[in-house]
């Protein structure tokens, strides 16, 4: 690809990024957040157009007019939004678009068979091909989706930070799968913001900075991690978790949980976070760690138990819990957090705007100061309120709803994978930011599918196997294998 | 076919309770026979001459010990009144009356009827085939246009620039085209013609709304015919909203809220054309006579005759007195 | 530039409804001339509009929170219906005019928080909960009014609502000052910002804090009220309460409202189209009966008019996006 | 587990629909006995129910697809009195009477397609666009009828349509067959994932390759040709096409279509349960018929059916998905 210019109504998302992948190699796309990484692949894939640019496959120039023809090219993508049908099967979403059919008659015993062998491929047998898609959980659709790519046998996959809902197990399973790719001399384009993973895995990194190239074909073992860092941000980021001193003896419970089940999911969950603690949930993908969450939060009906805010017991829906002073910054970003077609400054201010309201008339002045103020104290890119969220980068609409519960000014704080999909810099300053809340005096409760995230960031860790917490004690004293095989011998438990 | 005109009636009757039966012939023949069960169809009962329709009906079947009316639900959809009478047919009822929401295509199910051996007695709207019916109870459409047409040219005939307006009905309903055409061919006679024509659906809402467009459009009418007294109430408003009265205006099916208006001095209703809300109550009477093999009091022929049609006269200030107990309630 | 764009949108936005409204202003006054543009006639309009209008207001309210009300229609049968009793015309007598207006908000009212019970309690598509209230509501009308057109004899209450301040009929004030609460409420009131939340994104809505079920039951409560308004519109216009009052009003409703550039989806709403969408359709059949058209042919050219006005709006909103950056 | 849960869930979700139509036979027995219970009856059930089962079936691909059709009921209409002119019917004299079908299915075709166009190319919404082909298709129908209804004479078209195979009227067999194909087409062909797939996620299906402009398109043309043939057996029931044909029945279509289980958002259809649908509402009519009920008390009644079916049905997915688990 050589000089890829892609225009969006107001915005120049790629402004000449070239990029050069050979055959039997990962190549390794890094940048920040709203860098242009997906919409460089997304021209590859022909899901957009670029403005200007070619792209050429074996020295021939060729358009890419829509996805069909991607992959009639042998380019097969996963995206980075969830791109699977809820209400297909397993089998009917990996052949989505290129059925096993004779005369339109699609033949299902072969389509399954033909799953089931892809899934065992990739360490999940377990799953049937006629499930319905919309009842696995989110790792087990990006395991659909990575399936769909396989089953196209394609000569290059694109990879959009397919490790983002996985947790340690299944990202060892995923790498797995590409080393055998790239052995069989497929090419693969690797997005990721852990750049643990790139060091594992990959063998050139191309460095995309405000849609820009700005270093091509790096080759991983020569380029230290700081300078990738810089690269990408144009500055040097503190990537690691300066000691914190305990939390005072005397800090008062803010958040006590006792006992707290759902049917079939949890049972009894029992936490307490003191002011200024913050106590991370680590466990496997399907563990049950966002359901404790949102129960906790009163966005499900537990079966039974009872959560204290300050002493007071908690009744009643997510609108009880707010006023008690809880957040949540919750799983799905984009549909579960955010209004894409409002303005930021609206959804920074979704849960405040009736308080600074008077008599139900809106205070859009104020509004737009709160949200302002937030905006830059967080570093948010571009820093206008005026802007719909949809054109925010992943990490941004992250700072986005963590600035909802600043405006708010929470006594405790939820925060379900707080870092997914966000890049190395503004994962840095999220991570200053969450513990800035908890000496402020925040009770806060992370989840995380990155161990290392959890036990770096937390003062206590509580770790989750199928629905119970099989251990809970300070995170200094546990390192990232214990809690593996926690995990394990509980689930076998 | 012998085809009767007028009411089959010569004694009328002081009604005792019910208003809207109007003149009616007491004979033998009322006294009770075998019993009957007598299914009825009909459109939605959707504005009050259809709802006078049915419940006369009613009435009427009330009046029989003899007689167990079954009333299907009204409906303005073909398909499912065809299922009605498919029902009847099962059930193998006595005889059927049939007030088509459309004649044409229920004519294939009474015949269906016919051929099983029940009687069909056909109101208002007439069937395609002859065989489709034993007896048919016809108002007059087309003759309704024309007393309508032919009493505003006689009290407009010497003007020829007069301006007429037309309120219609449901334009897509045949019933509506045969009035205009009738009311076209009048007006015609006399050299005048139809300025300007809206068409309302029988609701008071949309007589209301179509008039005022109307009035809007024509700053100057003569007189003003409207098809259907149900949404009269409408147009009515419509002109008194819009102030004017210059006009006159003369009513179609004869409800007893326009009588009134016509006996008020003051009132733009000079006169309205009767289409009988009776024609089904009529059809009832048929049908228990046909099945129980009886003829038509005061008729020296054997048997029920085929074709009634009844009469459309016009109602003035002159004769509203005599006409106001047939008119029905809208 | 993007506070710019911001004020520019809406405008640009509406572009497209008010260049269709000119046309037909243009084609009613070549055609009809004085006939068109003469005060008479500029007041018909707006009275006809009136009815459809203040329903649509309510309409654009439930739209824009991603639902549906296919029951308006049935309720202001149902609300003319019940406001029109012997019963409630005594009462009037008795008490006073307000008697009539009140029955028939409190019964808009009731039906509408129905709807929002079923919707937003019972969790039905709103379409379905609609559509049985539609069904409901029609039935019990044609119940209570014994099939017939009960005449309104208050004479109060027609000095108030056929009134005439200012040479303006007192239903088009009434249009006029719901248009400008619901315009009020919808952009400048917690409920209203509340209303484009949920519409946008109800799950989002519902974790930052937002008691969207209640939230839900009102926006359909609201639709009924504006459904009683307009059944109280069209007892003083018609001087009668009927069970087939409001028949099909539903559609020329959502077609105003969607016409007006209100997202059947939900998450955007805009009083200002809705009634720029609402006039349209009325001058619409306006220019056709003042041209002496066919129904048949009017009903072709109400096709080809949404088609157009959708389409042309589209270009706009296109345009905008462009004119944004 | 997941095997059996995968089988389980549409027998459980088909559960509340099949009691709701075991419960309405139950009452048509109890309060109407032998007349209910005829072969004759039960004819008349399946006769009435298959003008509102075939269309049902293209609007639950439609629906499925996340669309919706609010002209099939005009189309139906308008197939009717093209396929019943003088000179088709000239026509079908002179070369057979397989014209009248033919043109039927022609113009409900095209119709369909037209409305595909709209939706899919010209990006209107589609509750806007089948809104506007309501009105026009309803216009055109009347002037091509001058608004009188249209006999047909044609013998051999009715010797073939109104034929009763094994005792069982052709309409009923071409609502039987219409539903099977249906059926297969949506749960064993790639047209019919394509469709879920385009409901459920347009931007994955765009992704994975799938043309959903033109499948929109197809989508669109498979409801105007079900709408073709609904005209069909109208034809061969009514002996007659008219420009009232099919009058409301995009409503009793669409609401067959939901309470059957199809989500009105999209991503979820069950042929099964439109029939269902259909079976519920045509037996409703039946019972309440049978019983000589008031037609008000009937509405009523249906709105509080639709109410407690849609309820219903949620409560048996709600144990569906416990059970999933
Ligand atoms: N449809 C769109 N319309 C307008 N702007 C867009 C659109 N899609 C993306 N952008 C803008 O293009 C830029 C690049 O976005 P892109 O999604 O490619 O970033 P990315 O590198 O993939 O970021 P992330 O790491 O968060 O996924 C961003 O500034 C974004 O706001
Ligand atoms: N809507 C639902 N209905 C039924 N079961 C569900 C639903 N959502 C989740 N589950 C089940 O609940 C369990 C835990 O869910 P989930 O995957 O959210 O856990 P988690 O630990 O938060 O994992 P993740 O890291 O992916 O968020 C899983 O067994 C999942 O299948
Ligand atoms: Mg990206
Ligand atoms: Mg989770």
């Amino acid at each position: 690809m050589r000089g890829i210019v892609k225009e969006f109504p107001g915005a120049r998302a790629l402004d000449g990024v070239d990029l050069e992948v050979r055959p039997g190699e990962v190549h390794c796309l890094l940048g920040q957040n709203g860098a242009g990484k997906s919409t460089l692949i997304k021209t590859l894939a022909g899901a957009h157009q670029p403005t200007a640019g070619e792209i050429l496959i074996d020295g021939e120039p060729v358009t890419i007019a829509d996805p069909v023809a991607a992959l009639r090219l042998g380019i097969a993508t996963i995206y980075q939004e969830l791109d699977v049908v809820d209400g297909l099967t397993v089998a009917e979403n990996i052949y989505l678009g290129h059925e096993l059919a004779s005369g339109g008659v699609t033949r299902r015993s072969e389509a399954a068979r033909n799953t089931r062998r892809l899934l065992e491929r990739l360490g999940h047998g377990e799953i049937s091909p006629y499930r319905e898609v919309g009842s696995l959980s989110a790792a087990g659709k990006q395991i659909v989706s990575l399936a769909r790519a396989l089953s196209r046998d394609a000569r290059v996959v694109i990879m959009d930070e397919p490790s983002a809902v996985l947790d340690s197990e299944e990202v060892g399973n995923l790498h797995r799968i590409v080393r055998e790719l790239v052995a069989d001399g497929v090419a693969v384009v690797y997005i990721s913001h852990r750049l643990e993973e790139i060091r594992q895995l990959g063998d050139r990194i191309t460095v995309l900075k405000d849609g820009r190239t700005v270093a091509e074909s790096l080759v991983v073992a020569d380029t230290p991690t700081d300078e990738l860092i810089k690269l990408m941000t144009g500055r040097s980021v503190e990537y690691a978790f300066p000691e914190r001193p305990g939390v005072p003896a005397g800090a008062e419970p803010v958040l006590e949980v006792e006992d707290l089940a759902l049917g079939g999911v949890f049972s009894d969950v029992s936490l307490t976070v003191r002011a200024g603690e913050i106590v991370g949930l680590a466990g496997l993908v399907g563990s049950g760690r966002s359901e404790i969450l949102e129960t906790i939060y009163g966005a499900r009906r537990a079966a039974s138990g009872t959560v204290r805010v300050g002493g007071r017991r908690l009744r009643g829906g997510v609108d009880a819990a707010v006023a008690a002073g809880i957040g949540l910054c919750p799983e799905e970003r984009k549909s579960q957090g955010l209004l894409l077609d409002e303005p930021v400054y609206r959804n920074i201010t979704l849960s405040t705007f009736a308080r600074t309201a008077r008599a139900g008339l809106l205070d859009e002045k104020a509004e737009r100061a709160a949200a302002r103020e937030q905006v830059e104290a967080l570093d948010l890119r571009p820093a206008s309120v005026d802007r719909h969220a949809r054109t925010l980068s992943g990490g941004n609409q992250q700072k986005a709803l963590l600035a909802r519960w600043l405006v708010h000014g929470c006594r405790v704080l939820l925060l379900d994978e707080p870092t997914r999909g966000v890049d190395v810099g503004a994962r840095a300053e999220i991570y200053t930011l969450i513990r800035r809340l908890a000496d402020d005096g925040a009770a806060v409760v992370v989840v995380s599918s990155e161990i290392p995230e959890v036990l770096g960031l937390a003062d206590r860790v509580l770790v989750i196997s199928d629905g119970r917490a099989v251990h809970e004690g300070p995170a200094r004293d546990i390192d990232e294998h214990r809690v593996l095989d926690l995990v394990m011998e509980g689930s076998v438990a | 076919a012998l085809l009767l005109t007028g009411c089959v009636s010569n004694e009328p009757r002081e009604s005792e309770d019910d208003a809207a039966s109007g003149p009616v012939a007491v004979t033998e023949n009322d006294e009770p026979g075998d019993e009957v069960v007598i299914g009825f169809s009909a459109p939605a009962a959707d504005h009050g001459w259809m709802g006078a329709i049915t419940s006369a009906a009613k009435a009427e079947a009330e009046k029989y010990e003899d007689v167990t009316l079954q009333v299907a639900e009204g409906t303005n959809d073909v398909n499912v009144q065809i299922s009605q009478i498919e029902g009847f047919i099962d059930q193998g009822v006595d005889a059927i009356v049939l007030l088509p929401f459309d004649g044409a295509a229920l004519t294939d199910v009474a015949l269906e009827a016919m051929e099983a051996g029940i009687p069909v007695i056909n109101v208002d709207r007439e069937f395609t085939s002859p065989f489709a019916a034993r007896a048919t109870v016809l108002g007059d459409n087309y003759g309704m246009g024309v007393s309508a047409g032919t009493y505003i040219c006689e009290q407009l005939g010497d003007n020829p620039d007069a301006v007429v307006a037309e309120i219609a009905g449901i334009d897509s309903l045949p019933l509506t085209q045969d009035r205009s055409q009738g009311f076209k061919d009048a007006l015609d006679d006399c050299g005048l013609d139809v300025d300007a024509r809206v068409a309302a659906e029988f609701t008071v809402e949309s007589g209301e709304e179509q008039t005022a467009n109307l009035l809007s459009a024509e700053p100057q009418i003569d007189a003003i015919w409207n098809h259907d007294d149900d949404q009269g109430v409408g147009v009515l408003a419509a002109i008194e909203n819009a102030g004017r009265d210059e006009f006159f205006v003369v009513g179609g099916a004869g409800s007893a809220n326009m009588m009134r208006e016509i006996q008020d001095e003051e009132s733009v209703v000079d006169a309205t054309v009767i289409y009988p809300s009776t024609q089904a109550a009529d059809g009832v009477k048929l049908a228990r006579l046909v099945a129980q093999n009886k003829t038509v009091s005061d008729l020296a022929s054997i048997g029920v005759p085929r074709t009634v049609q009844l009469y459309a006269p016009v109602v003035t200030a002159d004769n509203v007195e005599e006409f106001l107990p047939i008119g029905f309630e809208s | 530039m993007s506070q710019r764009s911001a004020l520019m949108g809406p405008a640009l936005r509406m572009g497209g409804l008010v260049l269709a409204l000119v046309l037909l202003v243009v084609v009613g006054v070549a055609t009809a001339g004085e006939r068109f543009w003469s005060t008479g006639n500029l007041i018909t309009v707006l009275s006809l509009a009136a009815v459809t209008g203040v329903v649509s207001i309510g309409m654009t309210f439930v739209i824009t929170s991603g639902g549906i009300d296919l029951s308006v229609g049935a309720v202001v049968g149902l609300a003319s219906v019940w406001a029109s009793t012997l019963s409630t015309q005594y009462a009037a007598e008795d008490f006073g005019w307000w008697v009539i207006p009140l029955t028939a908000l409190a019964v808009g009212l009731v039906a509408g928080l129905i709807n929002g019970l079923l919707v937003a309690y019972g969790k039905m598509p709103a379409f379905m909960a609609t559509l049985a209230m539609l069904a409901a509501a029609r039935g019990l009308a044609e119940i209570i009014a014994g099939r017939r057109t009960q005449i309104v004899t208050v004479e109060p209450f027609f000095d108030v609502f056929q009134s005439r301040p200012l040479g303006v009929p007192a239903i088009v004030w009434i249009f006029v000052v719901v248009a400008a609460a619901g315009w009020f409420l919808l952009n400048r009131t917690t409920f209203g910002r509340r209303t484009v939340a949920v519409g946008g994104n109800p799950e989002a809505s519902r974790l930052a804090g937002i008691k969207i079920k209640r939230h839900t039951l009102y926006l359909y409560g609201l639709a009924g009220l504006t459904a009683g308004i307009g059944a109280v519109i069209l007892l003083a216009r018609t001087t009668a309460g009927s069970s087939t009052h409001g028949t099909l009003l539903e559609l020329d409703v959502i077609a105003a409202v969607v016409v007006g550039g209100t997202l059947l989806a939900g998450g955007r709403g805009t009083i200002t189209g809705t009634v720029l969408g609402v006039l349209i359709f009325s001058t619409l059949t306006n220019v056709f009966v003042l041209n002496n058209l066919d129904s048949s042919v009017q009903a072709i050219a109400k096709g080809a008019i949404i088609v157009g006005a959708v389409l042309l709006q589209q270009w706009f909103a296109a345009r905008e996006r462009v004119t944004a950056t």
